[in-house]
């Protein structure tokens, strides 16, 4: 459903992203893990339209605007890094916002709500309360609902888990799956906290300097501890490397 | 008693219109990032376009106040389109309101037919009509009880669009995190116009408010602009509320110096000084850690 | 004469001599201290490093890096204790305690958000810290960014911040006026003092394997000029300590190595390293000593192989495995 | 560059060493120079008699006072700073002079005491300066030129109409300098003293690092040095021309009430350094000339009747200046220069106007979001 081929991102000088190609079936979620500085949100940030890129995006076969507030009207949604609520808006007025690429006012909007808390009950009591003042947990679950009220068939989320406690994250995670089981919204799910996300997806990307060093089921990467100890601690690196790629 | 209540209601009179001033420019600044200098200078534009049409046209006050204010929302959406638009950096557009400023400042000169005098007389109809206050020896103007009911009315629609609608939470969304608006489909073209067209209106309404108390001259906001900067840095040039309270505290302050100790020379003038004193202390010494611009808070 | 040139047979011997002597001070250190270097240079690593030597070999040829090694005295050269710094409700860094010594290269490593660079800022003097000590070089830090700078503690950037419209010499120069100024020695060079600022800051891009003009703005460099440009400007600051945030980021493969070869024979003279860095190959390569910090605490501390090994970190680092 | 030449000369780039041999623009550029200079000299020599056909030597007095005030502002562009306390500033200069001329000091005495006076004021705007950053330091300043207009001078000065009431407000100008053409000669004088020390000011070392400063203070003071001291120097030069403009204005005017000193004006002077290039020395001399001398002829040429038109039409420029050329009549100048000499254009330069209006940290967070670092760290 959503293809990248040679998605490349640059800044000024200094290339982020070489020419990376993704695939995401519909339905389907997929983590994109590797250690820091290899390019996941730059990756995710260029498909929202939030960085200039190279490179072809298409979603449904359809070539994406390269420009954020577009994006989001074709059906596809980002979660940013670091929980961007809008502070100083209630938790009702975020989510109305998330609604806002569907042309949503006041009127309705309890029923259009309504979805998001059943998932996240916590919102429901607190709808009236500024978001800026939530804990992280409660933004990271407003953020989430709040993109999934722009109906997207896809939705991109950045470092679910900064920040977080571990419990907090494993919730979450299962939230999504839920979510996407029951309404089949594809996933595309950027991690620093790879075991988790390996286990809720089908398929994983790991990603090295710019470049897709593995593309796979999950579950293989899951299994194999070391490959991934060895991206992220770098252990013999080059040797492993090669491993995969065979 | 009658001095108290000469205090309050000219020192609520003055803080309305500092407060109108401050939370135009305080507007701008959260979802532009520009500090809008010019804002003075529109109410001019707007308020001789009015004054023009009402005494030199023989139009009725309202519908040539009406005109005035509409004026000055086109200029806002011509000044954005124009100009804003074109500058990527709002501290280009910061200088760039600065030379608007200046340009609107020289505009009632240039007219020929507005005279090269210095103020001229803008009566509304009620002018001279007050009314006394049971149980004590004052009387509030007409013009300023319409001073404050415009206010009140002003801050009741600004709190609706902002609650209310979508154009007005899209203004808040972006003034909160303009990635994160982008992000929900909010475009800014369309909420940057309407920004600007709403506080150059305000600023000309201000002006149609304050013309029949003062005389109307190419400076008559622009004191009361100088005193609202200084009252919106109170507010940290981000809330709203808070400018509010600064620009009531500081008028209230203005007055019963005023009145309260008139032998103290300068001192009712030297007030927005001293509260940006208090609160730069008070900002400091509570203490934003960073010194520079490396110092990132983490996300 | 550029890098690309090949060497007059002195050069070649001197450049031979010089990867001996390096191997040599590797395994030494190795066995000279208790919780030194559990790190081997393996063959394969050894072909790892092998265009660095080469690189290197050549920028002694240029008479660019110093050769003569001196007896390095070893002692702790900075310790932190307990520093806490929060903004609004978060908790930055939570009671943080380090220590680095003398020609040493200490690393400091994390997963994303751990407050790395909070904690470089509040060393060098940005940030005011809530609660902590530091003490450093035998007394107590605290003071502008300034005076920290004038006692000795350099530092990079996460980006480097190159004056980009002055020339890359002038960036330099900058850096030697804070040495003479504050009359500091240069750890690991004493020689630099006797010459201009202009020679030193000469002497000293060539050492960090910078090969452009140095009358060009340091705002037109290529990415990996700039980062071992402002490597340059802090060493020409003589500092004792040299802090350096994300020095490899950013850079290929090849710079990254130039780059270790260069911090480990920097260390080897005598100065102190403080390290973060994502690229753990290239930390765990060079590092003597690791602290690991997760939501602005330490969770582990060691040696690499320690590090490695240590079931906390890799939990921090790829989420819990159950 | 003589000592890197000699150790390396191949260390420099390949295309500056065969550069050196072309003598032919060399030539041209020392024909021009002099040639420049020379018209430069003339014309400031004869300005008073060139510019006789528009009225008297007033105006054009009146303008080279105003250069002075624009330079003061300029200055403050290579801290990164921008100040509208410079109206403040004058009118202290003036105070000190009445006082000092009532105690029957000698010319000579009173401007270096003028300079000296301007220190306490210049170091309490510093303290400021130390802990706010562009719009924030300059809402702080014009708080300041409020006050100082509002209480002190009122108080001195008296208001318009009242002019203090005495003779004893009134300034005198120096003897042997009363009429404005020997005026004009002991202003210009002074402004290109002034434009002197400034340019080799910036040309040194201080210079240099006023220029690393602005490029990042971080970097600056990790390397050990005081941004403070820089930016209290720079404070303290532009606040001593200020005063001693301000102490030039009594002297051509006379009296003056304190309603000149009211702050808007200084937004006009922050006007005229903006068109001028902020930070240039050049360019502000020009722009503060210009904008003080050519209204004040069309005011005596139309016998006030184009009262009011200068601002509007200095808005127009700026707007201009703005739009087109943000690094305003110094890279005009510049560009012009280049071609006349046949050299390579200057690069674009960015406007060395760069006042980060938002919060600082606001922006730092808002700038961390799309550089690589904020990405990913």
């Amino acid at each position: 459903m959503l293809t990248a081929r040679g998605l490349t991102v640059a800044y000024g000088p200094v290339k982020v992203l070489h020419g990376i190609d993704l695939d995401i079936a519909s339905g389907e979620i997929v983590a994109l893990i590797g250690p820091n500085g290899a390019g996941k949100t730059s990756t995710l940030n260029a498909i929202a339209g939030l960085l200039p890129h190279q490179g072809e995006v298409t979603l449904d076969g359809e070539a994406l605007p390269t420009a954020a507030e577009e994006v989001v009207r074709k059906g596809l949604a980002l979660v940013p890094q670091g929980r961007r609520v809008f502070p100083t808006m209630s938790v009702e007025e975020n989510l109305l916002m998330g609604a806002y690429s569907k042309g949503a006012r006041w009127k309705g909007s309890d029923e259009r709500f309504a979805p998001i808390y059943e998932i996240f009950p916590r919102l429901k009591e607190r709808r009236r309360q500024e978001a800026g003042r939530l804990s992280g947990g409660e933004q990271q679950m407003l953020v989430i609902g709040r993109a999934l009220l722009s109906q997207p068939k896809i939705v991109l989320i950045d470092e679910l888990s900064l920040g977080l406690a571990p419990k907090m994250v494993l919730t979450l995670l299962e939230t999504i799956q839920r979510f996407n089981a029951e309404q089949g919204t594809a996933c595309l799910l950027v991690e620093q906290a790879a075991t988790a996300a390996l286990k809720i997806a089908s398929s994983a990307y790991l990603l090295q300097r710019g470049e897709v060093v593995y593309h796979g089921p999950a579950a293989r990467l899951r299994d194999d501890v070391d490959v991934l100890h060895s991206a992220y601690l770098g252990q013999g690196t080059a040797r492993r490397e090669s491993a995969i790629r065979r | 008693m009658t001095k108290l209540i000469q205090t309050l209601i000219i020192g609520l009179e003055y803080g309305c219109v500092y407060s109108l001033i401050a939370m135009g420019m305080v507007l701008v600044y959260r979802t532009t990032g520009v500090l809008n200098i010019a804002h003075g200078g529109i109410g001019v534009l707007a308020g001789f376009i009015a004054w023009d049409l009402n005494t030199l046209r023989g139009w009725p006050y309202f519908p040539a106040i009406g005109a005035g204010i509409l004026v000055a929302v086109a200029a806002g959406l011509l000044f954005e389109r124009f100009i804003v638009r074109r500058l990527a950096a709002p501290a280009l557009a910061t200088v760039a309101t600065l030379a608007l400023f200046l340009l609107l400042q020289g505009l009632v000169f240039v007219v020929p037919w507005w005279g090269n005098t210095w103020g001229q007389v803008f009566n509304s109809p009620f002018a001279n009509k007050q009314v006394a206050i049971p149980g004590a020896d004052y009387s509030v103007s007409w013009d300023q009880l319409i001073l404050f009911g415009n206010v009140l009315l002003f801050f009741a629609g600004l709190y609706f669009i902002l609650r209310r609608t979508r154009v007005g939470l899209a203004m808040r969304a972006v003034s909160d995190d303009p990635t994160a608006a982008r992000l929900m489909g909010i475009r800014q073209k369309l909420v940057a116009p309407v920004v600007w067209g709403l506080a150059f209106g305000l600023s000309g309404l201000t002006t149609m408010l304050l013309a029949p108390i003062l005389l109307l001259d190419n400076t008559s906001l622009t004191a009361f602009t100088l005193k609202a900067l200084t009252v919106t840095f109170v507010g940290g040039l981000i809330s709203l509320p808070l400018t509010v309270l600064g620009a009531i505290t500081l008028s209230m302050l203005e007055v019963s110096t005023q009145l309260y100790l008139p032998n103290v020379k300068g001192l009712s003038d030297a007030w927005p000084f001293l509260i940006l004193i208090v609160v730069l202390v008070a900002r400091f010494a509570r203490g934003t850690k960073a010194l520079e611009d490396t110092a990132v808070a983490p996300a | 004469m550029s890098g690309r040139e090949i060497f007059s047979p002195q050069a070649r011997q001197r450049a031979a001599r010089f990867m001996a002597e390096r191997g040599h001070a590797v395994r030494k250190g190795n066995g000279g201290n208790g919780h030194g270097r559990t790190l081997v240079l393996d063959p394969a690593k050894l072909a790892r490093f092998e265009p660095v030597r080469h690189r290197l070999a050549t920028q002694i040829a240029e008479g660019g890096l110093p050769t003569r090694r001196r007896r390095v005295e070893k002692r702790e050269i900075l310790n932190v204790a307990d520093l806490t710094i929060h903004f609004g409700g978060v908790h930055a860094l939570d009671g943080v305690n380090l220590s680095a010594r003398t020609a040493e290269i200490a690393g400091v490593i994390g997963p994303n958000g751990a407050g790395k660079t909070t904690f470089f800022n509040c060393l060098s003097g940005l940030l005011t810290p809530d609660r902590g000590q530091i003490s450093f070089d035998g007394h107590r830090l605290n003071g502008s960014p300034a005076t920290r700078g004038r006692h000795g503690l350099g530092r990079t950037f996460q980006t480097p911040r190159l004056f980009g419209t002055l020339s890359v010499l002038d960036n330099l120069i900058f850096g030697c006026r804070t040495a003479d100024s504050a009359r500091r020695e240069y750890v690991f060079d004493p020689g630099l003092r006797r010459i201009s600022h202009r020679e030193r800051s000469v002497r000293l891009a060539r050492m960090v394997g910078f090969r452009g003009d140095l009358a060009a703005p340091a705002g037109s460099l290529p990415f990996g000029d700039l980062r071992t440009v402002e490597l340059a400007r802090a060493l020409c600051g003589a500092p004792s300590l040299l802090m350096l945030d994300e020095p490899a980021s950013g850079l290929d493969v090849g710079q990254a190595e130039d780059f270790v070869g260069l911090l480990r024979s920097l260390s080897d003279l005598g100065l102190s390293i403080l390290l973060i860095e994502h690229d753990m190959s290239l930390v765990m390569g060079i590092c003597d000593h690791i602290t690991v910090l997760d939501f602005g605490q330490v969770i582990a501390e060691g040696t690499p192989a320690e590090i490695q090994r240590n079931e906390l970190v890799i939990e921090a680092y790829l989420g819990r495995a159950d | 560059m003589s000592t890197v030449m000699e150790r390396a000369p191949s260390e420099l780039s390949p295309e500056r060493a065969p550069a050196a041999p072309k003598r032919s623009p060399l030539n041209r550029r020392t024909i021009l120079r002099t040639i420049g200079l020379t018209v430069l000299t003339a014309f400031v020599l004869t300005m008073p008699y060139d510019m006789n056909w528009a009225g008297s030597a007033f105006a054009l007095d009146y303008g080279v006072i105003i250069g002075m005030v624009v330079l003061s502002v300029s200055v403050l562009g290579w801290i990164g700073e921008f100040t509208l306390a410079v109206v403040a500033q004058m009118g202290f200069g003036l105070v000190v002079v009445n006082l000092l001329q009532n105690a029957g000091m000698p010319f000579l005495i009173i401007i270096p005491v003028v300079i000296l006076s301007s220190i306490p004021i210049s170091i309490l705007l510093g303290v400021f300066a130390l802990r706010l950053r562009g719009v924030y330091f300059a809402i702080a300043t014009l708080a300041f030129g409020y006050m100082a207009q509002k209480t002190f001078f009122q108080s001195y000065l008296g208001v318009q109409g009242g002019f203090g009431g005495t003779d004893s407000k009134a300034i005198s100008r120096p003897a042997g300098f009363q009429g404005s053409e020997s005026f004009y000669y002991l202003l210009m004088g002074s402004l290109l003293l002034m434009a002197l020390i400034c340019w080799a000011v910036n040309k040194s070392w201080i210079g240099t690092s006023l220029t690393a400063l602005r490029e990042s203070e971080a970097a600056f003071s990790v390397l050990g040095h005081s941004p403070g001291a820089y930016k209290m120097f720079t404070i303290c030069l532009s606040g001593a021309i200020a005063t001693v403009a301000g102490a030039y204005f009594g002297m051509l005017q006379g009296l003056v009430p304190s309603n000149y000193f009211q702050p808007a004006l200084a937004v006009l002077y922050f006007g005229f350094a903006v068109a001028g290039g902020m930070g240039s020395v050049g360019g502000a001399c020009v722009a503060g000339i210009a904008f003080g001398a050519i209204p004040k002829y069309f005011d005596s040429l139309s016998e006030g009747k184009l009262v009011g038109y200068d601002q509007f039409f200095i808005g127009v420029v700026a707007l201009a200046v703005v739009l087109w050329a943000p690094g305003g009549f110094a890279y005009i100048g510049r560009r012009i220069w280049h071609r006349l000499e046949g050299s390579p254009p200057a690069a674009p330069e960015v406007s060395t106007f760069e006042i980060d209006v938002r919060d600082p940290l606001a922006a730092a967070a808002a700038a961390g979001a799309e550089t690589p670092d904020g990405a990913e760290a």
